[in-house]
């Protein structure tokens, strides 16, 4: 299974980078969203995978009676999802707001701050 | 979308999702949940309301801008950081536990209020963002 | 030492709050400073007559080795004299000169930095201070060329200038570095008491040197860095003939002559030297054949007067530092003359048109006397001390180590260039009948026309009593270049000899060309055409040049197209990457710690593929949003088969959120552009796979390296015991690594305002312009 | 109690957040929250920092989870002196804030997220956690979205979707970093990872690793070829968050690589190298970007970039010296590129233009403020003895010590190309006369304000100029610290020692 997550993670990196690549604002969003994905993916898959065997220690146990996934990643991905949630919802809303100020959905024209004045 | 059996539905929807919520958020330091995942249950029960009865409906039903959940969440995670240096002098974060067994919550301690504080920024942000851009022309 | 340096600084800082006093009809006491000082310096002259030098230090950056040390010896000391003595008369000058200007207060306070940074200058004995000094003059320089900052003319010289300059600072700033790195020490005195082996036998001398020269040539305005001097006329005469004749200019020529007994004695040295000061001194000679401006002509012979003592120094013998140390007070005083002279008939008739102005005598008879005195000084006729210094050059070119008679054949056209160059300054607007036009040119104040007497007298006096200067401020320099002082001895008459002739030569060719090439417009014009080929116009080029690269570099990669910017960091983070991991990493994964693959597992990635090839493929939006939250729940999946119900439980209510905010937002956005560029999307089809691929080939390499679990062994098993909860990924998040989210639910709140922000407002006033 | 001391900086910042927050509409009192609590921000800085210096490295285990389990924030010297700077442009800032950001904007949360920003670098310096820097580095990011984004005026939207997408695509590079970091070591605790890392085997991993944060960092710091959102962006908020912006977000990355330079990967030759070649065409796509420019704003911007590579080069020489100089340009960056974002912002308050073609006249209408200018300018050419020479000493030293000549001669390149920069800038700001600019209807002139107001304006830009004048002259004592932190930074040990001992 690894191997299948690994190239999902390589896919999801992938199609982030393509969906940026592309000129459209909302292209750009759903980019980056996969990204975040990847990423997510990447650390549970790098901090080890375990199956059905969650960090959460047993009624009437003070300790861990048998194996369990290493909490750590877990804990990271949670936080970096909801960091992400959070500069994700701003940049729909900046896509929103640049969409509706520039008037154009083209990346290419938003090259005005680039040009000498 | 918004039909009386909708409406209706979401009426009772709202305070058992509430209540769902408040279970999720307190059990979390035993099982699966806590306060991101409560927080975020409560605040998607509240936009539920909103799509079923209209944005306003839910507005006067809150009472206050969703808004001030987040400086109010803060200020209760962050008092509960605090809590040890000015009550302990044990460093920031440091969790502080009434020692005895609470019915229902188990162990209580700073960590709860902690998780408390999230809820409700999880809840005040949520909401922020999702009204205003219902109200947004 | 250090209160005479501070003493300008402080008088400028109390011109930014007292400046209207000395603006008004006390302006001429500012000149009190610089004829304190002068007094001040002549006061050593007994101690230095006794080859004695005066020190004094203070701690400023010991980290650095850096201290404020000063030196005066014999060097230090001609040019202490010659600043403060030359500044005084040119504040008293300006008095007049900028009488009432509305900034004339700046004006002095310029002049005071100016001055003080160039005591600070020759008298530094650190070298890091030296150069801290020597750009503050370079800056000081530029205010005062700047000085009428409206004139898009003056604003360029000034720029040209301090470009050329502050060029030569960054090649001192090297140079001193490196001379620390060799001696391991910023002290002159200090690499004076070294063994000179040590200096000139290390692999970075030649870098030293070169490095040093770089800042000598730029400075003193040698060729091919002159051109900024003739620029530099741009700014009122008093700064030309205090910075750009008599004083700033030669701080190269200081710097060389410091460095002499350091660096000296080498043939990259010598040679060098010799042969830009032989190159300068008759190309600038020749230009000055070819201006019709006063100034332009002072300006292109001062150049050849710095041409000539770069080329004294670098012959490096007893005879050529004391003409080089002759010369330098014999050009001080001539060109300072001539220049203020210059500037009294500018002032008065409003022209420097050497063509326009004839028969000044018979208004302007004292300033005639001056002027007419430094030309004949500047010809090197007797009894001025300007014979004296050409009989000490020649003497001393005669004996040059290298194709003497070359160089004497050079330095005597020279001369006799300069001569036509001094008589043109100085005679020739004296000269012949006075047109209709200037009749009315009065005389200036006795500010004005006293201070060119005084030096002319000068001139004279040193000529015929040369003993004055011989012992005082002679021989203590030459001792201090490393010459043998005791050979020293001057005197006006040397006897009926080659270098007689020469002189009689010179004086006889100069004085016909005088009477037979007259200054004309039409002569200027003609070496006009030759402009194109000059150091300047390749410097312009050069300069157009670098620009043109400056806004293509900066166009190319800057071009505004945010995925060209995405673009080139993925492929910078491939091409690097991928370079590592070429090279270095091994395949070697170990199929035994994978785990095996469900059915469910199976579908789930298959869902997820078809789900990521459907997002990104799609033409229509909303199917995409659709896409990615399948996505998104597939993702929900995988956390639910590998024990993480919390991010299950997560990802879902997120990506619950974030699927109703697009929608939300969905309908106001425009369709997808429709984009067909085949290549574009190959191409970037392309860099993203190798990308997707790259962080899948680490992926699987960092799985196959042996795992760590210590952090999570311990938060498994302090879970309960010490933190009182059982979910571990809970209490991470609340308690082990709570500070985590306490930063987490700030940048939420953050988050909500911004949307709010975004979203609500509208700028009634604007402090932006569109 | 006295050993916590040292996230007090950090906490209080949050606290002032949270405050600022409850006074939601009411601007006057949070222009007063914001200044007072600055002012308090700056004592306990400048405390912790004389703490530090007595006493040496210090940290303190949030949660009292011994490292490196729990988090653990440390402040070595290094850390301090940020902090310390951080307080001090934060106070410049916030004044010029209250003077400059028109109430529109402040009505929409200014003040809070400027103190998160705050809050975000304070953290970030402070913490000696991978994961949490990456998490204060999202904050920084959040808050720095917001303030570029306020007010939604055109440009400020089409230089923010630039800068967004860049920084996003940062930090998940970051990410990554981390999580091949963790997948090797298990570990998040730096000081940890300094030893978990030497311990890998496979050190083409680790060189991957190493590169990741290369370029998660380096985009961060704007070196090249990662800069592109700096010039994009950062001319378009308003001047008093081009200020923050230019003093301080560059430099945290510039930080980040530090620390992760000399404590985790150390001494990388092949890192090195690159380091330097990055270094040299930093300095050179800076130094030619500027020259081309004719806003104002966007020359300093791009002036950012051309002396982000020194500090990269001498990264890159990775020796005690270069180290010191690094540090040392460091702390005056950070004073004079505040500055200059004010002092460009105080231009366009009286002329609405940042234009140089349109500028010009200043000199003589506005003497006294010309001065007060030519100071923060010709700090930054390192006119000496202004603030920006002295570590070139340093640099240029090692450069020839080390051998790389190129690196020599491209900070000599930036040092001149600065020089001419700032000399035309002057030329044509300054000196040049005046040119009539039609009044715009709906702008706020700086003649028209009030004199309270134009001392918010003034005041900042005094206090800043003050502290580079300390920088040049006391330069003294600027040196001594930086070679205590490069003697630290290269002696880690000690700072390993500190954090793993939990006694």
């Amino acid at each position: 299974m690894e191997i299948l997550l690994a190239i999902l993670v390589g896919l999801l990196y992938a199609s982030g980078i393509y969906m940026i690549l592309r000129r459209s604002l909302v292209k750009l969003i759903i980019g980056i969203i996969l990204l975040g994905n990847g990423a997510n993916l990447l650390i549970f898959l790098l901090g080890r995978i375990t199956k059905g065997l969650p960090p959460i220690i047993p009624e009437n146990s003070k300790v861990f009676l048998e194996a369990y996934a290493d909490p750590v990643p877990q804990a990271l991905i949670l936080t970096a999802i909801v960091i992400s949630f959070g500069l994700q919802s701003f940049a729909i809303i900046l896509v929103k707001r640049a969409h509706k100020v520039v008037r154009t959905d083209d990346l290419d024209e938003m090259n005005a701050t680039d040009e000498d004045s | 979308m918004k039909t009386i059996i909708l409406r209706t539905a979401s009426n009772y929807l709202l305070p058992v999702l509430l209540l769902f919520s408040i279970f999720i958020l307190l059990r979390g330091h035993y099982l699966p949940g806590g306060g991101f995942v409560g927080g975020l249950i409560a605040a998607i029960a509240f936009v539920f309301h909103s799509f079923a009865n209209g944005l306003k409906n839910t507005k006067s039903l809150l009472r206050f801008h969703p808004g001030f959940l987040m400086p109010a969440g803060l200020a209760l995670s962050f008092f509960s950081g605090l809590s040890p240096i000015i009550f302990a002098g044990d460093p920031f974060m440091t969790g502080l536990w009434y020692h005895g067994h609470v019915p229902v919550l188990g162990s209580v301690g700073s960590a709860l209020f902690f998780d408390m504080g999230v809820y409700l920024v999880v809840v005040g942000v949520t909401l922020t963002i999702i009204f205003t851009i219902s109200e947004a022309p | 030492m250090i209160s005479a340096i501070l003493l300008g600084f402080l008088f400028a800082i109390l011109l930014v709050f007292a400046g209207k006093f000395f603006k008004g009809k006390f302006a001429v006491l500012s000149s009190l400073i610089p004829l304190g000082l002068f007094v001040y310096f002549l006061q050593f002259i007994p101690e230095i007559m006794e080859g004695n030098v005066v020190k004094e230090s203070y701690n400023w950056v010991p980290s650095f080795g850096v201290n404020l040390g000063f030196t005066l010896d014999g060097l230090s000391l001609l040019f202490c004299l010659m600043i403060t003595g030359i500044g005084f008369l040119v504040f008293a000058y300006t008095s007049v000169y900028l009488h009432h200007h509305k900034y004339l207060d700046r004006f002095y306070g310029y002049l005071s930095v100016f001055m003080a940074a160039m005591l600070g200058l020759v008298l530094s004995d650190n070298v890091i201070s030296l150069f801290t000094f020597w750009e503050l003059t370079s800056i000081s320089s530029f205010f005062l060329i700047g000085f009428n900052n409206t004139q898009e003319a003056s604003r360029k010289s000034a720029l040209t200038a301090l470009g050329i300059t502050g060029l030569g600072g960054m090649f001192l700033l090297a140079g001193v570095i490196v001379l620390g790195n060799i001696t391991g020490t910023f002290s002159i005195a200090e690499m004076l008491n070294m063994s000179p082996e040590l200096i000139k036998g290390h692999e970075y001398y030649t870098v030293a040197v070169i490095l040093l020269f770089g800042a000598a040539f730029t400075k003193s305005a040698q060729f091919p860095f002159h051109f900024w001097l003739p620029g530099a006329m741009k700014a009122p005469t008093p700064v030309s003939t205090y910075l750009h004749s008599a004083t700033m200019v030669k701080a190269g020529i200081y710097l060389v002559m410091r460095f002499t007994p350091v660096l000296g004695g080498e043939e990259i040295w010598n040679t060098t030297l010799i042969v830009v000061g032989a190159v300068t001194m008759l190309y600038s000679a020749f230009h000055s054949l070819f201006r019709t401006d006063l100034k332009g002509v002072l300006a292109y012979s001062t150049i050849s007067a710095l041409g000539i003592l770069m080329f004294l120094i670098g012959m490096g013998t007893t005879e050529s530092f004391t003409a080089a140390a002759v010369f330098i007070i014999v050009h001080a005083l001539y060109k300072a003359t001539l220049f203020l002279t210059t500037g009294i008939i500018d002032h008065q008739t409003g022209t420097r048109d050497v063509t326009v102005l004839s028969g000044l005598r018979k208004v302007l008879m004292p300033v005639g006397i001056a002027a007419i005195i430094a030309a004949i000084s500047s010809a090197g006729i007797p009894p001025t001390i300007g014979f004296l210094g050409k009989e000490l050059t020649y003497e001393a070119t005669m004996h040059a180590p290298i194709i003497a008679t070359l160089l004497v054949v050079g330095i005597v056209i020279t001369k006799i260039l300069l001569l036509w160059a001094g008589f043109v300054a100085g005679i020739k607007p004296f000269q012949g009948s006075l047109p209709e036009s200037l009749k009315d040119t009065k005389m200036p104040g006795p500010f004005m026309w006293v201070p060119p007497i005084l030096l002319a007298v000068l001139s004279l006096v040193f000529g015929i009593m040369p003993f004055i200067i011989e012992g005082s401020l002679i021989k203590p320099v030459v001792s201090a270049l490393g010459g043998e002082s005791g050979e020293i001895h001057l005197a006006l008459w040397h006897g009926f000899n080659t270098v007689f002739i020469l002189s009689l030569v010179t004086i006889a060719v100069g004085t016909t060309l005088y009477f037979v090439l007259k200054p004309s417009a039409k002569l200027e014009t003609a070496v006009g055409k030759l402009e194109a080929a000059s150091p300047k116009s390749l410097m312009e080029k050069f300069n157009v040049g670098f620009t043109y690269l400056s806004s293509f570099w900066t166009r190319v990669f800057q071009n505004g197209y945010l995925r060209n910017y995405v673009f080139i960091i993925i492929f910078f983070l491939i091409g690097m990457v991928g370079y590592t991991m070429i090279g270095n990493t091994k395949f070697n994964i170990d199929p035994s710690i994978l785990s095996n693959v469900s059915f469910y597992e199976l579908v789930v990635f298959i869902i997820m593929c078809i789900a990521i090839l459907f997002t990104v493929f799609t033409s229509s939006r909303l199917s995409a949003v659709v896409a990615m939250g399948v996505v998104g729940l597939t993702i929900c999946l995988v956390f639910v088969f590998y024990s993480a119900p919390d991010l299950a439980m997560t990802q879902f209510s997120i990506d619950t959120l974030t699927v109703i905010l697009f929608v939300l937002v969905l309908y106001r956005l425009p369709r997808y552009l429709k984009i067909q560029d085949h290549k574009m999307r190959i191409r970037d089809g392309i860099l993203s796979l190798m990308f997707g691929g790259l962080i899948a080939v680490l992926a699987l390499e960092v799985l196959s390296e042996p795992v760590n679990t210590e952090i999570g062994d311990f938060y498994a098993e302090n879970s309960y015991i010490m933190a009182h909860g059982k979910n571990v990924v809970n209490v991470i998040l609340v308690d082990f690594r709570g500070a985590d989210t306490m930063i987490e639910i700030s940048v939420l709140t953050i988050a909500a305002i911004g949307v709010f922000g975004l979203l609500k407002l509208r700028l009634k006033r604007t402090d932006r312009v569109q | 109690m006295m050993q916590q001391l040292i996230i007090y900086p950090l906490l209080f910042q949050l606290f002032l957040s949270i405050v600022l927050m409850f006074f939601w509409n009411k601007i006057n009192a949070q222009k007063v929250i914001s200044i007072a609590g600055s002012i308090i921000a700056v004592i306990l800085s400048s405390y912790v920092f004389y703490y530090v210096w007595e006493n040496g490295t210090q940290k303190v285990n949030a949660g009292n989870w011994d490292a490196p389990f729990g988090i653990v924030f440390v402040a070595d010297t290094l850390a301090v002196t940020l902090v310390l700077l951080t307080a001090l442009s934060g106070l410049a800032v916030s004044i010029f804030s209250a003077g400059s950001v028109i109430k529109d904007r402040l009505r929409f949360g200014y003040f809070p997220i400027f103190h998160f920003l705050l809050l975000g670098l304070t953290g970030a310096f402070l913490t000696g956690d991978l994961f949490n820097l990456y998490v204060w580095f999202e904050i920084i990011i959040i808050s720095s979205f917001v303030l570029i984004t306020i007010g939604g005026e055109k440009a400020q939207l089409e230089g923010a979707v630039k800068y967004f997408t860049l920084n996003i695509l940062a930090s998940t590079i970051f990410l990554t970093a981390i999580a091949v970091l963790y997948g090797l070591t298990g570990s998040l605790n730096m000081a940890d990872l300094a030893g978990k890392v030497a311990a890998v085997e496979n050190r083409g991993l680790v060189e991957v690793a190493a590169i990741l944060f290369l370029i998660g960092f380096g985009t961060k710091a704007s070196i090249f070829p990662l800069y592109f959102w700096l010039p994009a962006s950062y001319h378009t908020p308003p001047a008093a968050v081009s200020a923050i912006f230019g003093g301080l977000l560059t430099k945290v990355g510039v930080y980040a690589l530090i620390r992760v330079f000399t404590l985790i990967f150390v001494g990388d030759v092949f890192l090195g190298e690159i380091l330097m070649v990055l270094a040299i065409l930093t300095i050179f796509s800076g130094g030619v970007g500027a020259l081309v420019q004719n806003n104002v704003r966007k020359v300093f911007s791009y002036l950012i970039i051309c002396h982000i590579g020194y500090m990269i080069a001498g990264l890159g020489m990775f020796t005690e010296i270069a180290i010191t100089g690094v540090i040392f340009y460091l702390i005056h960056d950070i004073m004079v590129k505040t500055n200059l974002f004010m002092v460009s912002g105080i231009i366009f308050k009286i002329k609405s233009s940042n234009s140089m073609r349109a500028l010009g006249g200043f000199y003589a209408n506005y003497p006294k403020l010309s001065l007060l200018i030519f100071i923060p300018l010709f700090s930054l050419v390192g006119i000496p003895p202004l603030s920006g020479f002295w570590p070139k000493i340093s640099l240029i030293g090692e450069g020839f010590a080390t051998e790389n000549y190129w690196t020599v001669a491209a900070i000599i390149f930036a040092s001149f190309i600065t020089l001419v920069i700032i000399a035309k800038l002057w030329a044509e700001v300054f000196w040049k006369d005046a040119k009539e600019i039609p009044e715009k209807p709906k702008f706020e002139y700086f003649s028209d304000i009030s004199k309270a107001r134009k001392t918010q304006f003034i005041l900042p830009i005094v206090f800043l100029s003050l502290i580079s004048l300390y920088i040049g002259f006391g330069a003294e004592h600027i040196q001594l610290l930086s070679s205590r932190i490069a003697n630290e930074l290269m002696n880690s040990q000690q700072y390993i020692d500190t954090v793993l001992n939990n006694s």
